[in-house]
């Protein structure tokens, strides 16, 4: 039982993290390549909003913060220091720089990664929580039903002065 | 495993690849609106490329002294100076 | 300790296989092509999952962001391609 | 408690991305249908350690699936060049 609790404190923190990394990275304002723009208006024309559409499609695009976050989280569990995540951090940028994107997102999603585990290590959640707490974070964004969370992500990232920039 | 010992190795690595960018006059923060500049700075890749190649070699053991970060922190800003938009280039396509 | 932390790890490894089972079968209804690229995202991120899960050493760390990258770019890939074949489509018609 | 092995998941991923390249017509269905073939063998395998196989056939599966988008795109401007396009 303890450890389901620890899953779903894991599986909130890392929601938290890689989504205000990735609106407050300016996610929502346009999309980074082709693909996400077609994927975001995909999702706008059935009944989401255009902000949280841009949002998702980088997210498949790209390896944004929720990239980071997993492998940040993986690299901690099999190095078993924080040394893992800044491994982590330099295969993300590389990776980044190969999906054409300037790679801000993945890096500090990463780093800021790390140091959110190496704190909740002292109140008793493993690393491997928040793997599976990332999965599950990755679940209610992508997975479940695309209008709803869109227009929660769009919302959010109105209020954090994220628009959509509309250049074509 | 980090130890005070190789806390001070972290901090030699930053500071090698902080003055050894500053001599090849890489600009400290990328311009302003600044999650969309493909500006080559020194804060962003520089200090995490010579953090992270410092972490994979003290994984091993072998070579994490004092000398080795001061190499890697010399290679990592001369990469990010010269070799890095050879290697990674700015995509043309919007 | 030994039991406690096997117990620990059937219970991630069945939630991953409960995500991925579902994904897989939405994916296969799903019949909009733009619509199951989300989808087919998040079986990723359970596959790199467990394969740190399942191999907790530097190597099953390292094989699972070569994974992680090298799929992204291949979704990157292919939803750039159905976006290029609907424009194709459109034009001719 | 249930336990599911992951095992099983990796199989229904195999099977499904089968039936779906063989009973889906269009070519862009059958190669998004190999990504999901291939996931499930990369998991099958790292599942039971073959870490090396596994790292090989991730960058061999998904470089192959690049280079045939690439194809299938110059293809397809080469029907609609010809007229053959509808």
């Amino acid at each position: 039982m303890e450890e389901i609790i620890a899953i779903f404190i894991a599986a909130v923190l890392s929601w938290v993290n890689f989504v205000l990394i990735d609106i407050w990275m300016g996610l929502p304002e346009a999309p980074g390549v082709k693909g996400a723009g077609a994927i975001g208006k995909s999702i706008e024309k059935r009944g989401g909003d255009l902000g949280g559409g841009f949002f998702s499609g980088n997210i498949v695009c790209s390896p944004d913060a929720s990239a980071g976050t997993l492998l940040a989280s993986c690299a901690y569990y099999a190095f078993g220091s924080p040394e893992g995540g800044l491994i982590a951090a330099l295969f993300v940028y590389f990776g980044n720089r190969i999906c054409a994107d300037p790679g801000y997102a993945g890096t500090s999603g990463a780093l800021t990664t790390t140091i959110l585990i190496w704190l909740t290590s002292f109140i008793g959640i493993a690393p491997q929580n928040f793997i599976v707490g990332m999965v599950l974070a990755a679940l209610t964004i992508q997975g479940l039903y695309h209008p709803v969370t869109s227009k929660l992500i769009g919302k959010m990232a109105r209020k954090m002065n994220r628009k959509v920039i509309q250049d074509n | 495993m980090i130890t005070t010992a190789n806390v001070l190795s972290y901090v030699i690595v930053v500071a090698s690849a902080l003055i050894v960018a500053l001599i090849l006059r890489l600009p400290l923060l990328p311009e302003k609106p600044m999650r969309q500049s493909w500006t080559i700075s020194i804060i962003f890749p520089t200090i995490i490329i010579a953090i992270g190649l410092f972490a994979i070699i003290n994984y091993f053991k072998v070579y994490n002294n004092i000398y080795s970060a001061i190499i890697i922190g010399i290679f990592s800003a001369i990469f990010s100076k010269y070799l890095l938009e050879r290697a990674f280039p700015k995509p043309d396509l919007g | 300790m030994y039991i406690n932390s096997t117990v620990i790890r059937m219970l991630e490894e069945t939630i991953i296989a409960i995500i991925v089972i579902y994904m897989v079968l939405r994916l296969f209804v799903t019949l909009d092509r733009l619509e199951r690229m989300p989808y087919l995202n998040v079986i990723n991120f359970s596959v790199a999952a467990i394969i740190t899960i399942q191999n907790p050493s530097p190597l099953g760390a390292v094989t699972s962001m070569i994974y992680f990258i090298m799929a992204t770019v291949a979704a990157n890939a292919i939803a750039f391609t159905i976006d290029k074949i609907g424009e194709i489509e459109h034009d001719s018609d | 408690m249930i336990v599911i092995d992951f095992p099983y998941a990796a199989v229904v991923l195999m099977i499904v991305g089968a039936l779906g390249g063989i009973l889906q017509t269009r070519p862009i269905d059958k190669i998004l249908m190999l990504a999901v073939l291939g996931d499930g063998l990369i998991s099958m395998m790292s599942v039971y350690g073959y870490l090396d196989v596994a790292m090989a056939s991730s960058f061999i599966t998904f470089v192959g699936i690049i280079i045939l988008m690439i194809g299938l795109i110059r293809t397809l401007e080469i029907k609609k060049a010809k007229g053959e396009l509808h």
